[in-house]
């Protein structure tokens, strides 16, 4: 068991990576984004001050709101960061890997989205409930497929721990290219897509209250209440980016505690989400906002790709 | 104190049986009141003539008081209440008929063929005592059967008492057949229930009359399911 | 011994025949009904040391199992005796019972027990079909009580069915004389009991076969066995509560006592278990016939009549299983339904007298008008229906238990079906006509004293019975039982 | 010498529980229901006897809670023998460790319900007969003991019934309205028939073992025919699966939980449908034993149905009693599963994971006591300050009873599985034992546990969107109507026993070792398996030896959680200087004033939800539009919501009609015709007649 220090080493490395990374991603999606449009687009810092300036201006809070209001944004920032803490992302064994698995992890997405719902409906707008409405419904379609995935994943390793799936993933480069991981990581993809809130499913640039789901729930929050909670979204897609690469493609993860092999770690590891995200940029430029009742059927198409990886798996055999 | 020798006290008794028999038939056949309690009077008559036979033939001396009383009782008190009953209600004629006349003279014919299928056990059984009871045992048995066929079969009230009669007819007559009657104490106690039961219904007669001012059994309907 | 069982309802139904004071009549009754229990107890106790007593001719003979029946019908009679006062006495202040018609009641009612004590204690199978005529005479005009037509109706059906019941029954037993005196001759003994039993092997087979028929079709009619129980619903429908509720914990089990008497020496002398097949065939018809009836009902006294052609059915059932602890199950069923049905009939009879109806539609909220006699009757309701703490659930777990045991596993589980159903009907009209506001702001009226203690004793009764049965009761039925095993 | 002391103190404490409770319902009883308590001398006395009589319960409830965790230490026993009649073997109360974790879950929620019972009953001092409720309160609590602890068929049918009697009497407590009246006839046919089951099953194992005695039946159950045992099985899923409430046996639930005073459907949501999951776990496993593949097959079927339907209909509530009602059956679905799946591994004969499976399931039922009773004690001070249980009535109650909030908000989060809570644990350990069922050999079984799992999952999040709408209409946002502006916080009593059941579902999630040091050696006693530990607990992390080692420590992510929480708030204070903020109106669009009538109200909530599941659910609704004036100006619409409970419509309702019309079809024959009834004995005598003379010669 190595000792205390290179664990202290390795959490700020992750704590670094997720929370330093997690803007930029965002602002890289927005940016090319606005460049397919032929747009010169916000500046890739751009998120970093829209943040900075949040957490400098006075919330102001309605006077109907109750403690909850006040409590949610600590409480989602927390638990999404929490799960960041558990997802392997340079490195391959995480400081507190043992602490949770991916069911933790989808359960600390649910805690988070629990209360952002109930803060929603708090300040008693229309809006808030709106919002707070349509986000479980998606998320309870969501769920079952997330499972299914997770689930597809897990069999091949024997074990549900993020950190563990990838060290015996790593080993077997055969296994990435097996079917039954193909197909798990579409799944895993389109989950990601309706999870984060990204175009087909939800708009996040628009305050349309036709469209919007995850904006109308943050419609009351501003200062750093807001910050706090637009960081986390970010941190939530970088996560989910994160779970995406490492537990599929882990090439070049380091496995062992030298510098050379961190820096090669962090590299492709950027690399992996940069690529990542120019994808899901180009993804939502091309395709048009899906209405809500069409979500469920995209929803069923990614339950349906877990379900063909989980029974691949056992007919082909790892 | 046998006066008869056993053979034509026994032809005398099938004779006798064979007469109970028309008589239970012609009660099926016809539609007065007033007859069918003449046809029960004259069937209590034949049916203490076969007790007086059997004591005159067979020496029984105990059944000599049930022929007596069958005689006193049947042939003579309970006709005489019941044509009182009959002249008090004034009505004499069964006017509808729940099952015609022709089918139910068949089904009593059925009755008697199977009423002689019931008897065979018995008639074969080795502990026969007499021998009359291959012949009359079975006519019993018709006679209990039609009894019971006239009650459900006809709407007045007296006619079903007539039926009653019929079938206790019947008992006392299979009694008399195979086994000598019953012991004396249990033939009076029979009789005694029987004239009990004929009262009884007859005051019930009278009820029904004056509150449902006909004595037809089929308006007693009020109380179903 | 036998001279003061018979003699003292003899010398009650003279004292209300003379004269008309209500009070006369009551305290008479009463005393009948005491002394008779008293006597019927003293007997149990004789007979429990020596097994049987016989009179001197040999006519009257007690043994285990006659003498278990006594108490019961005494026990009955002597509940009735005490509920019949406050109800006829309401009966009286509204002016539908004239003070003649007073002497009627109590002379029939003491009349009523002589007869059935009189078949419980003949030796000579002739006495006992004579004594059970004689009750059907003796209710006759208990039955038609008031002067209403349905209850003249009721009166004429139950006179007429159960006369043709008798003479079949009167033909089976001159059959059973011709099958002994062949054996043992014709002379007077030969239709006694004691003498029948011990000639019972030689008596010939095919005879006995359609004897017993006879006897089961007739005493059956009796007891109310489907399909000869058509006479039930209306006789006890229209009898006053205190009549039906003698007749259906009395007469029920003096009918199935001589069906009994009939079945062991049946069963000794055939051997096979064609008796106990039939009893068994008529039994599930009967339990059978009673659910549609409790299903969809509209009066609750007819509900309860089906409720006790049930019961007949549930105890014909266990007799039919032939195992010694069934005729356990079955004689303890016996008791604990007598006590019941008094507790039902009592308790509606009080319902009946306040809301004046018998349409279940019409009696509702009695919880607010008459408490004390509304619970007993919830509680009688889940008594009789087999429930836990009550005798019934034991006397049923008993049969069941023994039908379990003796191989024949679907009918026991059709038995649990049908008391189910039976529960589901009964409950669903008892808690409607207890919970809920009044109808028509029905102001409290509730039972006097004395009728509330005797329901609430009946119940305390029926609760020891099922929770901690008293040793004595149970040896006495072992003993009972013995004498069925034959 | 030293367990001889626990025994003795053992039998003693099961003394203390039966006879506090009987003496607590005895002094119920003698409280004589004296409704005019105008003079102070009989309120004085009424109160005490109150006092007294709760106070007794909970004594017993205490001693319950003692005297289970010590047998559960203890591994032999503990037997107490009471007299009764011979002819059925020994009437005993015998507390293994089943049976006392099971007394552990009543007692523990028994403590909190009477605490909770001293104010809530002060109510019920001049409408109600006082008396009576506290007795049947004590019995009820009595007769679930005695349940759990019987060691004898007959006792336990004895008992059983009276457990169903008192809960009839207490759901038709207020027998004033209608509504009560049918749930409670509706609650005590369904356990009628279900207890007619259990009597033919108990008469199988009987005949079986020739005696009445749960060690005879346990010994001899194994040794029955195939088809024996099948048939002991169905009649179990369906007698116990009645009481439990899974979902095609459920419609009784949701109308007598509402219909009962609030702390006695508590009572009966959190443990008395627990009872039905007791009968199953002791006869699959103490009795039955391992069978064959279809029995695990059936049980997760039916889990999976109750769960997801049980959770679709609760989202269709706006009551909130009976919104919490259809949870308990969802709730009864995953602990089901977790039976079913121990099952299902036990017949295939993979023990350790069996062991897994019932560990999740027995986890799950103490969880799902303790956040239910909390939820429904919750709702019942809602419902004591506002006395309406619709939820589109009430609103901004968080301002008004903040305690209540702050304990109801804790019970949703546990009972929608969110992470540092003790729903997570059990469910966590359900998706562990069912992730891993791909040991089973055939491959039909292998993808339909996984798929069991997503629904566990898709209910799961179900369960989160029903609570967010019933804690975010209730609680949240402005108040709708003036009861809900007026209400105030609930008494101290019922916010102390509000607050040991919350704490309790912070401690069972943070520190699970407690309780599956206790669940471990019982379901190693049931299967047989003492060996193998199914779950390790060591440094509250919680690991699996399957696979390739799964583990969970639910401390540290709470501790992570809380320290991230502190980041935040110092991000904000280094950042801005000061944590300082305004008030302000809420945005209306432009609106002068935001109205309550703006808010979102629960149906258009469950709206997507009810769209999207719209085959399952078949909702129907019927909007009434009353314009006078004119097209244009519509005064008032009034809009009706109603979903089809399907089971109840295509399932129960044609069998009644069926019965019925059958029921008057045969009544015909009882014509009033006296020749038709002559007809009846003379075709009876003839039949008889010839069946004798021919059939037999």
């Amino acid at each position: 068991m190595i000792d205390w220090i290179p664990q202290l080493a390795l959490l700020l490395i992750q704590i670094a990576l997720v929370l330093l990374l997690a803007p930029l991603v965002s602002g890289f999606i927005a940016k090319t984004k606005a460049r397919l449009q032929l747009r010169r687009g916000p500046r890739l810092t751009q998120s970093y001050s829209d943040l900075l300036k949040l957490f400098r201006k006075e919330p102001v809070i309605s006077h109907h709101a109750s403690w909850l209001f006040r409590g949610t944004p600590y409480i989602v920032f927390a638990s999404t960061v929490t799960v960041a803490l558990l997802v392997p992302t340079a490195y391959s064994v995480v400081p507190f890997h043992w602490a949770g698995d991916a069911i933790t992890v989808i359960a600390l997405f649910a805690l988070g989205r629990f209360f952002l719902a109930l803060a929603g409906l708090d300040a008693g707008s229309a809006f808030g409930g709106l919002g707070s409405s349509r986000e479980m419904s998606i998320a309870s379609i969501v769920e079952p497929a997330m499972m299914l995935g997770i689930f597809a994943v897990a069999v091949t390793a024997g074990s549900t721990n993020l950190s563990v799936i990838v060290s015996t993933l790593s080993t077997t480069t055969a296994s990435m290219l097996h079917p039954s991981h193909i197909l798990a990581f579409a799944g895993l993809f389109i989950v990601t897509i309706a999870e984060t809130g990204r175009i087909p499913v939800d708009n996040p640039a628009t305050h349309l209250e036709l469209t919007m789901i995850h904006e109308a729930m943050v419609l009351e929050f501003s200062g750093r209440y807001l910050a706090l909670i637009e960081w986390a979204s970010q941190v939530k897609l970088l996560v989910f980016l994160a779970i995406l690469t490492n537990v599929f493609f882990p090439i070049g993860i380091a496995t062992d505690f030298t510098f050379l092999a961190l820096a090669q770690g962090i590299g492709a590891f950027c690399g992996k989400i940069l690529l990542l995200a120019l994808a899901i940029a180009v993804l939502e430029s091309t395709n048009a906002k899906l209405r809500l009742f069409r979500v469920p059927d995209l929803l069923m198409v990614a339950f349906t790709f877990s379900l063909l990886s989980l029974i691949l798996y056992f007919l082909i055999g790892s | 104190m046998t006066f008869l020798d056993i053979p034509t006290g026994a032809q005398f008794i099938d004779i006798f049986a064979a007469a109970i028999l028309v008589t239970a038939f012609l009660i099926v056949s016809s539609k007065s009141l007033v007859f069918y309690v003449r046809l029960f009077a004259l069937q209590s008559l034949l049916l203490g003539g076969v007790a007086m036979l059997v004591v005159f033939a067979y020496g029984e001396t105990h059944i000599l008081i049930a022929a007596v009383l069958t005689i006193i009782l049947k042939a003579i008190v309970i006709p005489i209440v019941l044509w009182r009953i009959i002249d008090r209600i004034k009505i004499r004629k069964e006017v509808e008929l729940s099952i015609n006349v022709t089918v139910s003279l068949l089904i009593c014919g059925a009755m008697v063929i199977f009423a002689d299928s019931i008897a065979e056990p018995i008639r074969n059984s080795k502990q026969v005592l007499n021998p009359i009871a291959g012949r009359v045992f079975p006519v019993s048995i018709a006679i209990m059967l039609i009894g019971l066929f006239i009650m459900m079969s006809r709407k007045k009230a007296v006619t079903q008492i007539v039926g009653l009669l019929t079938m206790e007819n019947g008992l006392f007559l299979s009694g008399l057949s195979i086994t000598y009657g019953m012991p004396l104490i249990v033939e009076i106690g029979v009789f005694f229930d029987i004239l009990v039961a004929a009262l009884i219904l007859g005051v019930f007669v009278f009820r029904i009359n004056r509150t449902f001012d006909s004595i037809d059994v089929a308006d007693l309907r009020r109380l179903r399911h | 011994m036998f001279s003061v069982l018979l003699g003292i309802p003899l010398i009650g139904a003279v004292v209300c025949g003379v004269n008309t004071k209500r009070r006369i009549l009551e305290v008479a009754t009463i005393a009948t009904g005491v002394i008779a229990l008293a006597t019927s107890l003293w007997i149990a106790r004789t007979v429990s040391e020596q097994s049987t007593l016989t009179s001197p001719k040999g006519l009257l003979f007690v043994d285990a199992l006659s003498a278990f029946v006594i108490i019961i019908v005494a026990g009955s009679f002597l509940a009735t005796a005490l509920y019949s006062p406050e109800y006829l006495g309401r009966q009286v202040q509204l002016g539908t019972v004239s003070q003649k018609q007073l002497r009627l009641y109590y002379g029939l009612l003491n009349i009523f027990l002589f007869t059935m004590l009189f078949v419980l204690v003949s030796n000579n199978l002739g006495f006992l079909w004579i004594g059970t005529e004689s009750t059907t005479l003796a209710t006759a005009f208990l039955v038609a009580f008031y002067e209403k037509e349905s209850s003249l109706e009721a009166a004429w059906k139950y006179v007429i069915i159960c006369s043709v019941g008798i003479a079949l029954a009167l033909f089976g037993v001159i059959l059973t004389y011709f099958a002994s005196s062949s054996v043992v001759g014709s002379s007077a003994n030969a239709l006694h009991w004691t003498v029948l039993m011990s000639v019972a092997k030689k008596l010939d087979p095919s005879v006995l076969r359609i004897a017993f028929i006879f006897v089961l079709v007739g005493f059956g009619t009796k007891a109310g066995l489907a399909p000869m129980h058509t006479w039930k619903p209306d006789a006890y429908g229209e009898a006053p509560a205190p009549v039906s509720g003698l007749m259906a914990a009395g007469l029920v089990n003096v009918a199935l006592y001589s069906i009994l008497r009939f079945y062991i020496l049946v069963h000794k002398a055939l051997g096979d278990a064609y008796a106990s097949d039939l009893l068994l065939a008529l039994s599930l018809f009967s339990m059978v016939l009673a659910v549609p009836f409790m299903l969809v009902q509209k009066d609750f006294k007819r509900l309860l009549s089906y409720s006790s052609v049930e019961h007949v059915g549930i105890i014909t059932f266990a007799i039919g299983l032939a195992t010694p602890l069934a005729y356990v199950g079955a004689l303890l069923h016996m008791l604990n339904n007598s006590i019941a049905k008094l507790l039902l009939f009592f308790s509606t009879g009080s319902m009946r007298g306040v809301y004046n109806t018998k349409i279940i539609r019409r009696v509702s909220g009695a919880m607010h008008v008459m408490p004390v006699t509304a619970t007993v009757f919830i509680l009688a309701v889940f008594a009789v229906t087999g429930w836990p703490p009550f005798g019934l659930f034991v006397s049923e777990l008993t049969i069941l238990s023994a039908g379990f045991g003796s191989g024949n596993i679907w009918m026991s589980v059709f038995f649990i079906g049908v008391i189910t159903t039976i529960f589901l009907g009964f409950f669903y009209y008892a808690s409607g006509m207890v919970w809920g506001e009044p109808y028509r702001k029905q102001e409290p009226a509730e039972s006097d004293t004395m009728t509330q203690l005797l329901l609430v004793a009946l119940l305390l009764l029926l609760l020891i019975l099922g929770v901690a049965m008293p040793s004595g009761v149970s040896d006495f039925i072992q003993k009972a039982a013995k004498v069925i095993e034959g | 010498m030293e367990d001889l002391l626990t025994l003795e103190l053992g039998q003693f404490l099961l003394y203390l529980m039966f006879g506090s409770y009987a003496a607590g319902a005895a002094i119920g009883l003698l409280l004589a229901p004296r409704k005019n308590l105008s003079n102070a001398r009989v309120y004085s006395t009424a109160k005490l006897g109150r006092n007294l009589s709760l106070g007794l319960s909970l004594i017993g409830s205490l001693s319950g809670v003692i005297v289970s965790l010590l047998t559960l230490g203890a591994d032999m026993p503990l037997i107490v023998q009471i007299p009764g009649n011979p002819h059925w073997g020994k009437f005993a109360f015998e507390l293994d460790k089943l049976s006392s974790f099971f007394v552990m879950t009543i007692s523990l929620l028994g403590v909190a319900v009477s605490l909770y019972s001293f104010q809530y009953v002060s109510s019920m001092f001049q409408k109600r007969h006082l008396g009576v409720f506290l007795f049947l309160y004590n019995t009820f609590l009595l007769s679930m003991v005695g349940v759990s602890t019987a060691g004898n068929a007959i006792l336990f049918l004895i008992i059983w019934e009276g457990m169903s009697l008192t809960t009839y009497f207490l759901i038709t407590f207020e027998h004033e309205q209608a509504a009560s009246r049918r749930a409670g006839f509706l609650y005590i046919a369904m356990t009628h028939i279900g207890t007619a089951f259990l009597l033919i099953m108990f008469l199988l194992l009987f005949s079986g073992s020739g005696s009445f005695d749960f060690d005879s039946m346990r010994s001899s159950g194994s040794t029955l025919p195939e088809s024996i045992r099948s048939t002991i099985f169905l009649c179990a899923l369906v007698g116990f699966g009645i009481k439990a409430g899974i979902i095609p046996l459920h419609i009784w639930l949701p109308e007598a939980h509402p219909a009962a005073p609030t702390n006695i459907s508590a009572l009966m949501s959190g443990v008395m449908i627990k009872m039905g999951i007791y009968g199953m776990v002791r006869v699959f496993f103490d009795f039955l034993g391992p069978g064959p593949q279809w029995w695990g097959i059936v049980l997760i079927i039916v889990a999976v149905v109750s769960a997801v339907l049980g959770v679709l209909y609760a989202l269709m509530e706006h009551d909130l009693k009976r919104l919490l009602a259809f949870h308990s059956i969802e709730n009864i679905g995953i602990i089901m599963l977790g039976v079913g799946g121990a099952v299902l591994f036990n017949s295939v004969g993979n023990r350790p994971l069996a062991a897994l499976a019932l560990v999740a399931g027995l986890y799950h039922v103490l969880n799902h006591a303790i956040f239910k009773g909390l939820l429904f004690l919750g709702a019942g001070s809602v419902i004591h300050a506002t006395h309406t249980r619709n939820i589109e009535e009430l609103g901004g109650l968080i301002k008004k009873l903040p305690y209540t909030s702050l304990f109801f908000l804790i019970g949703a989060a546990s009972i929608s599985a969110l992470p540092p809570l003790n729903g997570f644990v059990s469910e966590w350990l359900t998706f562990q034992a069912l992730l891993f069922g791909f040991g089973t050999p055939n491959l039909a079984v292998k993808i339909a546990i996984p798929m069991a799992a997503a629904l566990l999952a898709l209910t799961g999040a179900l369960a989160a969107a029903c609570f967010v709408k019933a804690f975010g209409i209730t609680f949240l946002g402005l108040p709708r109507t003036l009861h809900a502006e007026r209400a105030q916080e609930a008494p101290h009593t019922m916010l102390v026993a509000m607050g040991i059941l919350a704490a309790g579902c912070v401690v069972f999630g943070l520190w699970p070792g407690f309780l599956l040091g206790i669940l471990m050696p019982l379901s190693g006693s049931l299967l047989g398996t003492s060996a193998s530990i199914p779950v390790v607990y060591s440094g509250s992390v919680l690991s699996l030896p399957f696979g390739a080692g799964t583990s969970m420590s639910t401390l540290t992510v709470a501790a992570l959680l809380l320290v991230l929480f502190g980041i935040a708030i110092f991000a904000g204070f280094v950042l801005k200087g000061r944590l300082v903020r305004r008030e302000a109106p809420t945005w209306a669009c432009g609106l002068e004033a935001i109205s309550p009538r703006l808010q979102y109200t629960a149906a258009g909530f469950s709206k997507p939800i009810r769209m999207i599941f719209s085959s399952v659910l078949r909702a129907t609704h019927e909007i009434e539009v009353s314009e006078d004036v004119s097209p244009y100006f519509q005064p008032r619409i009034r809009f009706e919501l109603r979903t089809e409970s399907v089971f109840e419509q295509y399932l129960y309702r044609p069998v009644l009609n069926f019965v019925l019309r059958g029921a008057r079809a045969i009544r015909q024959i009882q014509t009033g015709h006296i020749q038709s009834y002559l007809a009846y004995i003379f075709i009876a005598l003839i039949i008889l007649l010839w069946l004798t003379r021919w059939a037999t010669s």
